[in-house]
């Protein structure tokens, strides 16, 4: 949108959902490389991790599991929810980061892809935040997420509950960046196409 | 004898609205044998059964809408049941988010372009597979094209990004070429190729610059 | 005399994660004479100056990842100050997203390809360049073909849409040929030319059906 010097001018509404999804995109197929290529390493057998499921530290998010119940959101606490979701994972991708270096044999690509993670997730924040404020600009952000109480778990001496609780972070991970990258795009269409891509 | 184990061999979702599961009956033990589909899901102890046994064929489990939420596991199991006894298949676990594979596009159709200023082109368009809904931005689809003359042995496979048409800009005039379409959600299997549709190109076509 | 009026002449990001301005000095008026580059982003007051003036070369300032944002347009201007005076350029607006000027394609291969059944033809492949956004499958780049036999002066051009290989259907038997690809993303600048690559065509080529 390059428009004549004097005249304000800003990324469109289109342009920054396009951008946000080319990241969500980016970050949830990462996210899918990332718990695939830490369940090859660590698994101990075909069943090994299905006993490791437990409930993600985003679930008391309510998130619609459905086109149907996405559409009954209203769609500025839409985008605050997406917010919410992403800052959820800014704590524990940093300690991620920092507990895999302890991972017996932790493959390096393992952990650069955490970090690439961390870091578009942050950009991503930033870009939704901005997408917010050309939705609503009365749009009120509590600055709220989910806690994250999971660091004890990747400490854990105990080797199989450590693995346990990096398959389930990883494993929630894959899920809420698939959910933002879903909803997002769903937005998109929503809000910049009016309801029709 | 008690019936044969049966197999939940597939599951999967046409849009990421509904899904379906399928299984392989055991033997049958020579008896006549009753089949039931359970499930629950993470995070749940309530236990249910199929809602509909028969939307979607034999030996099958349709969730309609109602039934169907993204983003959480269902933990599935088939049990054969006859006189003699009962059979469990194995548990399988299915996240709908992930088991997405399309039907393929329709209305395929192949033209020749002639534009003033330029080569003549093949253009190939198409539509969205039946059930998906694109326009929500709920579901978003890629294509891909593969196209060879009758005589070719090798496909050419082009990826067509998230449009529904396609420019081919490299074949020969005098020969007879086939093209299929299929699509893929941005996270989730191949549908399988679209119907064969095909086009003469006349030998007589000029194919420089007009 | 006062310094003359520095041009912003072109601004680009190889791969929307960084991206360099450059500019061209006014005169000097004689004197020695300072720039300095500013800018600021839209829905922002806080003006800035260049983060970098070194790494990509003389009048020029470079905004590494860390001072690159996808969600604003930069409004930069560049100052020239002497003992005389002071001058500003215009004012240059930036959206990174639309400055992106890849990297040329690699891996330019060209073959002779003698169908059993066609003319003989030129077949030209290639990959796309090593970009982020490629690796994130989600740019769409298209791509340009231009050829000429050594003794031609002119260029023949071929635009090869999303295509990673064309066929070359018209060319002399016994000439050598020099080829280039280059790419451009949907909203961007055109790549450099690839590397030169050439091939020979043998002059007993039969160019019939065969």
């Amino acid at each position: 949108p390059m428009c004549p010097s004097g005249s304000s001018c800003r990324v469109s509404l289109r342009d920054l959902f396009e951008r946000a999804i080319i990241l969500s995109h980016y970050i949830h197929s990462l996210s899918s490389e990332l718990s695939q290529e830490f369940d090859a390493q660590y698994s101990q057998g075909p069943e090994f991790f299905t006993q490791a499921m437990s409930m993600c530290h985003t679930a008391s998010l309510s998130t619609p599991a459905g086109k149907e119940q996405a559409h009954q959101i209203h769609q500025k606490d839409f985008v605050i929810l997406v917010i919410h979701l992403l800052r959820s994972w800014t704590e524990p991708l940093s300690h991620l980061i920092i507990e895999a270096n302890h991972l017996p044999k932790a493959p390096d690509t393992l952990i650069a892809k955490a970090m690439e993670i961390q870091e578009q997730n942050q950009r991503l924040l930033e870009g939704v935040k901005k997408i917010s404020k050309l939705v609503d600009p009365e749009i009120i952000d509590n600055g709220d997420y989910s806690v994250w109480l999971g660091l004890p778990s990747l400490q854990s001496n105990d080797l199989e509950s450590r693995l346990f609780a990096y398959h389930n972070e990883f494993r929630c991970l894959r899920r809420d960046t698939h959910k933002v990258d879903n909803y997002l795009k769903f937005l998109k269409c929503q809000i910049a196409y009016d309801g029709s891509c | 004898s008690p019936p044969g184990k049966p197999v939940i061999f597939k599951c999967s979702s046409p849009e990421k609205e509904t899904f379906t599961c399928w299984w392989k009956p055991g033997a049958n033990g020579g008896l006549p044998t009753n089949y039931t589909l359970t499930y629950y899901k993470e995070g749940e102890d309530t236990i249910y059964e199929c809602p509909d046994y028969n939307t979607s064929g034999p030996n099958s489990c349709y969730f309609s809408k109602k039934f169907t939420s993204l983003w959480s596991v269902y933990i599935i199991r088939v049990y054969a049941t006859n006189k003699m006894g009962i059979s469990a298949s194995d548990e399988r676990l299915v996240d709908v988010a992930y088991i997405v594979e399309p039907n393929p596009p329709k209305n395929v159709t192949l033209e020749i372009q002639q534009p003033e200023d330029g080569k003549p082109y093949l253009w190939i368009k198409w539509v969205p597979p039946t059930l998906a809904d694109t326009a929500s931005g709920w579901l978003l689809l890629q294509y891909e094209v593969r196209l060879k003359h009758e005589k070719a042995v090798e496909w050419e496979i082009y990826f067509a990004g998230q449009q529904t048409n396609f420019k081919v800009l490299s074949f020969y005039p005098g020969y007879k070429y086939l093209v299929h379409v299929r699509c893929k959600p941005d996270h989730g299997l191949w549908s399988k190729w679209s119907e064969e549709h095909s086009i003469e190109i006349p030998s007589d076509l000029n194919m420089n610059d007009e």
